[in-house]
């Protein structure tokens, strides 16, 4: 840790809660490493040129490091390469690049592993009734970004749907799916896409949100026609609020990921690289450091490892 | 005999263009006072300048010796002061009842106007005809047309019937009978007579000679943004007056 | 006296006895009457763009569609568009557009929120501030509009990326959940009390919708300042001169949208449950699309506001309408784009028809 | 001999109002033709009809025998048919010169003007500057001045020197003089002779009897949408060319 | 002859002898010239503010701003933003708006990768097709404005939905990655190609940027078709009337428009490397944004080109120079949003003082 040492955080956008916990994180490891942080986030989740230019802007302003959760995985590359090349340390924060090792290192949930829990888990609570379910997907954007197809998929893959193009969500032909929407990951659109695919079929009973605001707008929906008691939402992310509403029975269960420990180490690595050089090292067996994901739920089903709500605030979001 | 408008030393500058050069102006209770000159002398800036629509640079303007500074020319028609502009200012997508009263709309008596601040429509808009009637625009079909609709001559007749209808302490002319035809233009002449009969003082520009010398009771000749002279049509000619503005002869000195 | 010797002039000098020149009327029937009431009426036109499609998706899609579930629900989803196309509206029909709508109902519903639960304000009182912190922000777009002078967009843009980043930084990006307001502070999802009649759902939301907007009708057609509003937007230095006070009809319009802005704000409250500061980002793009299907001039002083409330509905009506007949989300997006086009060309069509 | 531009049954409907009614239009090699009416009386109209600024919704217009049918003012331009509309048409952003070459711009000679397209400005700014000072027009103190910023006489003298540039076959002037001084609409008649000397047929809106029975070779009388009749202004007076405009006196028969 | 007694018109009737009138001129010196520089060329406000801001950033922040790298890093950056506005300038002085630049500038750059990649077609031919298919957006536009009589906003908001959701069926959402671009097909990434000078480093995209807009601004000014937008923009129906094929204008400037979002679209597949279908989601406000603050007014027919240019810029050295300052992201929205506004009202005092 020296004087004059800085590092930058760059996320998709800086209105998602997940993101303000994560430069909470890296703030909080910053200031006990005694080193400068410049966080800078795009505007909408997908606004990759807003990326570019803050990659540019740390490397004109001379960091050591930088924590990115890129909008586009691939298409950061080339700007990735530039900041390597000029001697910065990159790590990719929550989304791994493309090619993951574009990267020197990744700190990351798998969020197809996130999305195969909460699929999993609705799976086993049905029992029986699985290969009747009528299932609602309530995904991110027509646009299909990463996280999205990665969660929705694990999903499927979860509940044993079969996947057709597993990049790529809305192709699956399983008659279980009622059908996809979108919501931009907000409660708004949450709620209208689910009313969208009660018109389409009111017997509906499990439901796959892409996050936690989207689930809170689908239960709306499903309390307005008076569905709630009998629908099954899933969700990932894990955030206070989501957990609390886990509690409360608006979600069934939620894959719970860690943004704060991903920005903690991720500071902690620049804060050693600048110090003397030294690289991060990955989870033993995966090609990136797994910070970890665990299904929150008051209701463990079988064969599915899970926390309690409980255990799920005291780690919430940590 | 004080003047009811006075101006003194008026300038106002567009840009390179000097429009207004230090003009001065004196209108007199009851008179007609025509206002000519060539294109672009500076008429309609003067008259811009007095009733507020422009705010001039120098100078300054008394009605019936206060001074007075007006700044839009709402802060003119409170004053009672009323123009037809060269451009007309209407809104074009609004009826031609709508345009009449704009600013000073009626409302319904009792409940519905005072509480639900409803437009006395019926009200506004037989008055509206009726003054339209009176300037002999006959061929408007409908009082609830677009003014955008309109002829040329029909949306001036609107504008003049406008000023008629309200002007108290002044009204002021920009060329009313530019677009109008014989009969319109006659009706006008006769309205601007009825006006001045009534009190009322009246500033006309024109172009039309005869229709100066016709009704003017003093003439102000404009040349190059200043007033050159102010003549008596009884005791110049029309030649005169067209020379004088023209620069083709010199002012009488006065 | 004008010296002609053909004193041409006395020709029309005897006054009175002129009959009103009279054209004759040629066009007559059933067709001819429809004409004349869309030419009058210019917001039958998305109504009946409305009807039609209602009636399209009707026979397509039968009961599914043309329920009162199904019907009820669309107003439902197009209330908050709707309420903000009501101040939109006004904007518009002044020559302006209000790119801060958005911005301006989230932070109204954080104001609510926040201070209801952050400072422990009673809840009413939260719900005033809420709506008054519209008006101020309206306030602000006005002044900069009227006496400032500066354009309305760039204003507007300014003040969205203000305010939203604002509301970011106020709100610390937190939520607060539906059960928490609906056990604390329900009159804070005032707007998603139901009633039902019939197989129909109404919410308080929809029902202040339609009243809004036809309280707005009547105020732009039959008062003063709404024709004031027209005057401004048609041809504002005409409008000046001919005695508006252009100043003050602009900066009362701007503020009149910014706290309709803050019912958004509360109604969005009752249709989300909860209070979040990420939601209406759509909402810019969505009522000004409504407006504009409504047949409302971007240019200003052309047009009814009942336009706008057939415009938010006509582009439910599809989605909803797609949607059942079974189009995907990417399909949905992309149809909805040709449709908006094409209500406009029937829109354009049919005016031209009735011209 | 043959009208060289002829109309017959034209009829343009806007809504309720019809403003042209079954109306017949003769104009002559080599005449000027005054057309005369009340305000709305469908004068502009007509013209608009004649010239492709609105299609007739009945009716046809030949030109030299050939019927043609024009659907929008470029076409009637191609065929020499130059037009000063009511309204004027100009571009109230654009300079005068770019305004009075709109659509037929000249380019530099050579490769700049061949390969680069470039325009030809101080070539433009001459003639502008020139055909404006024909008609006296000598206040415009810059012919790089955005029409918007000239006096309403001023924009006028501009719409009408633009038309006397270009009319090759027909030249149709609705009421040019309207906005203009003595000098100025003085300067406008006499342009309207000589182009009458090159051999070029007007067609002249006016509601100035004078000027009317001054320069023209036959009267059209409009009326309510029709041509009441065609008079000579040898054979009768302006009284009663008024008379029959407004309806006072019945038309003689022809 | 007129039957006048005084016969007054012949006082008029000697031509010739007139010597032109002149008003004086009184104004002189320095503060004159300056006015009437700014007077006739009003693209120099924006210039004069975007040199204030540099000057201001470059006291606050030292060389870190005011040093080459920084500087050209500021051209990198507005590059995408600066083409784009430049087709977004022209759109405008017609009195229309374009959104749907974004979407077209991502279909062009999809076409050229996937036609290269997924088909093997030569990249030559791919990228012309790529343009093609940007000037076939276009076409459908201007076609829609212009012949349809279709409000422009609609016309472009549709098409703004219809290509990206074309745009993302057609790629299955798929990134095309920049190894694969850079060791197969080189010419996608012409634009990225770097020359220094100096400690300036300058990339084709820019050298693009900038000449295109000197190529439009020569166009606008001193040819025919760009006195004719001009017209079109500032009241069509005198330019039709005055002879101006109104309709082929239309359609050429949205042609053009397309075009140049094609161009946008390959110089997108330089600045990120890869062809990515989710790029370009701003690239509407931000070229409004930048053309209105540029000094070109939205209802058409005012201001020049250039402006664009330099609001475009403004906004880079906002952005770039509030980062480097060290404020957070929501403060620099904030900030930005305030300077916008600033800006603009700079920019109008400027031309009132200067009128
Ligand atoms: N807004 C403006 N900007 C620049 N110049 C202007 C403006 N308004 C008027 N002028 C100039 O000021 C001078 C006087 O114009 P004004 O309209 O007062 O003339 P006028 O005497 O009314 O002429 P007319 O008889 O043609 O109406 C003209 O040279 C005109 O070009
Ligand atoms: N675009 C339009 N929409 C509706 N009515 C119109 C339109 N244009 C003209 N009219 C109507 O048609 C009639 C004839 O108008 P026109 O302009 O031809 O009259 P004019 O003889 O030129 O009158 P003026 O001498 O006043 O110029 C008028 O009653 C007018 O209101
Ligand atoms: O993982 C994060 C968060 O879960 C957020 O909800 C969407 O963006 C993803 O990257
Ligand atoms: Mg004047
Ligand atoms: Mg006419």
């Amino acid at each position: 840790a020296g004087h004059g040492t800085s590092a930058c955080l760059i996320t998709k956008t800086d209105t998602n809660p997940f993101f303000v916990k994560m430069r909470e994180g890296a703030e909080a490891a910053a200031e006990a490493a005694g080193i400068t942080l410049r966080s800078y986030a795009g505007k909408v989740d997908g606004d990759h040129e807003t990326q570019v230019a803050a990659i540019e802007t740390c490397i004109a302003d001379g960091a050591s490091g930088i924590l990115i959760t890129a909008s586009d995985t691939s298409s950061i590359v080339g700007a990735v390469t530039q900041a390597r090349d000029a001697g910065l340390l990159v790590i990719a924060l929550d989304t791994p690049l493309d090619p993951i090792d574009a990267a020197d290192a990744t700190f990351a949930t798998d969020n197809f592993l996130a999305g195969e829990l909460i699929g999993q888990w609705a799976a086993a609570t049905l029992g029986d009734e699985a290969p009747n379910a009528r299932i609602a997907m309530l995904d991110l954007a027509v646009s299909q970004p990463t996280v999205g197809v990665l969660r929705d998929q694990g999903f499927l893959q979860g509940f044993g749907i079969d996947l057709g193009d597993p990049n790529k969500w809305g192709d699956e032909t399983d008659p279980r799916i009622v059908g996809n929407d979108v919501t931009a990951g907000n409660e708004e659109g949450g709620r209208k896409a689910m009313e969208n695919l009660l018109a389409v079929d009111p017997s509906i009973n499990v439901v796959y949100t892409i996050n936690e605001p989207a689930a809170a707008g689908a239960y709306e929906a499903l309390k307005s026609f008076g569905r709630e008691d009998d629908v099954l939402i899933v969700s990932v992310d894990g955030g206070c609020p989501g957990v609390q509403n886990v509690a409360d029975g608006v979600i069934g269960a939620t894959s719970q990921q860690y943004p704060l420990l991903m920005a903690s180490k991720g500071i902690e690595a620049i804060v050693a690289y600048a110090a003397d050089g030294t690289l991060p090292e990955n989870t033993p067996g995966k090609n990136f450091f797994d910070t970890g994901v665990a299904l929150v739920t008051d209701q463990p089903a079988d064969g599915v490892e899970s926390i309690s709500v409980a255990e799920g605030t005291d780690l919430c979001w940590g | 005999m004080e003047p009811i408008l006075k101006a003194r030393g008026l300038v106002k500058r567009y840009g390179k263009v000097t429009a207004l050069d230090h003009c001065d102006f004196d209108l007199y209770p009851g008179e007609i006072l025509a206002v000519i000159g060539d294109n672009g002398a500076g008429k309609s800036s003067l008259i811009k300048a007095i009733s507020g629509a422009v705010v001039p640079d120098e100078g300054e303007v008394e009605l019936e010796g206060r001074k007075v500074r007006f700044t839009s020319p709402t802060d003119a028609r409170k004053e009672g002061i009323e123009t037809v502009y060269q451009t007309l200012a209407m809104s074009p997508a609004l009826s031609i009842a709508d345009n009449m009263f704009m600013g000073r709309e009626l409302r319904k008596p009792g409940f519905r106007g005072k509480w639900l601040r409803q437009l006395d429509r019926p009200r506004m808009e037989k008055m509206a005809r009726d003054k339209l009637t009176e300037l002999g625009l006959m061929t408007i079909q409908n009082i609830n047309q677009a003014v955008e609709t309109l002829s040329g001559g029909q949306r001036q007749g609107v504008a003049v019937a406008r000023a008629a209808a309200f002007g108290s302490k002044v009204i002021i002319l920009d060329e009313p009978t530019a677009a109008l035809g014989v009969k319109e233009s006659r009706r006008v002449l006769e309205l601007i007579l009825d006006v001045r009969a009534r009190g009322i003082p009246i500033i006309l520009i024109s172009h039309n000679m005869p229709h100066v010398f016709e009704v003017a009771d003093r003439i102000h000749v404009h040349r190059l943004g200043k007033r050159l002279c102010v003549i008596d049509p009884k005791d110049y000619t029309m030649s005169d007056a067209v020379a004088f503005m023209t620069g083709a002869k010199d002012a009488p000195t006065q | 006296m004008s010296g002609d010797a053909d004193n041409f002039e006395a020709a029309v000098k005897a006054k009175g006895a002129e009959a009103v020149a009279e054209f004759k009327d040629t066009r007559k029937g059933v067709l001819a009457t429809v004409q004349h009431a869309l030419h009058v009426n210019p917001a039958l036109v998305p109504l009946f763009v409305l009807v039609a499609s209602i009636i399209g998706f009707g026979l397509l899609l039968g009961s599914k569609f043309f329920s009162p579930f199904a019907l009820t629900l669309i107003l439902q989803q197009v209330q908050i568009v709707g309420i903000v196309a009501a101040a939109q509206s006004l904007v518009i029909l002044t020559a302006g557009i209000d790119l801060s709508v958005g911005a301006i109902l989230v932070l109204s519903s954080v104001v609510m929120g926040q201070f209801t639960f952050r400072y422990g304000i009673p809840v009413e009182i939260a719900v005033a501030f809420g709506l008054m912190t519209g008006m101020i922000c309206g306030y602000i777009n006005g002044w900069l509009v009227a006496v400032m002078k500066l354009p309305p967009f760039i204003v507007t843009l300014g003040m969205w990326q203000i305010v939203l980043a604002a509301t970011f930084l106020y709100s610390a990006n937190e939520t607060i959940r539906a059960q928490e307001i609906e056990a604390n502070a329900p009159l804070l999802q005032l707007f998603a009390t139901k009633f039902q009649v019939g197989g129909a759902v109404f919410t308080v939301g929809v029902v202040f919708m339609v009243l809004l907007m036809l309280v707005l009708a009547y105020v732009l057609k039959q008062t003063a300042w709404g024709r004031h509003v027209y005057a401004v937007g048609d041809d504002p230095e005409a409008a000046q001169l001919s005695g508006v006070n252009v100043r003050r009809t602009l900066i009362s319009v701007y503020v009149l949208s910014g706290l309709i802005c803050g019912f958004a704000g509360w109604a969005m409250i009752g249709r989300i449950g909860s209070v979040s500061p990420t939601s209406g980002q759509l909402a810019n793009i969505e009522s000004i699309t409504a407006v504009v299907i409504g047949g409302i001039s971007l240019f200003g002083g052309r047009g009814s506001i009942l336009g706008a409330l057939f415009g938010a509905l006509i582009v439910g009506v599809f989605t909803l309408g797609l949607r059942l007949a079974g189009a995907d989300a990417q399909w949905t997006y992309l149809l909805i784009g040709v449709l908006i086009i094409a209500a406009v060309a029937v829109d354009q069509w049919i005016r031209k028809v009735s011209a």
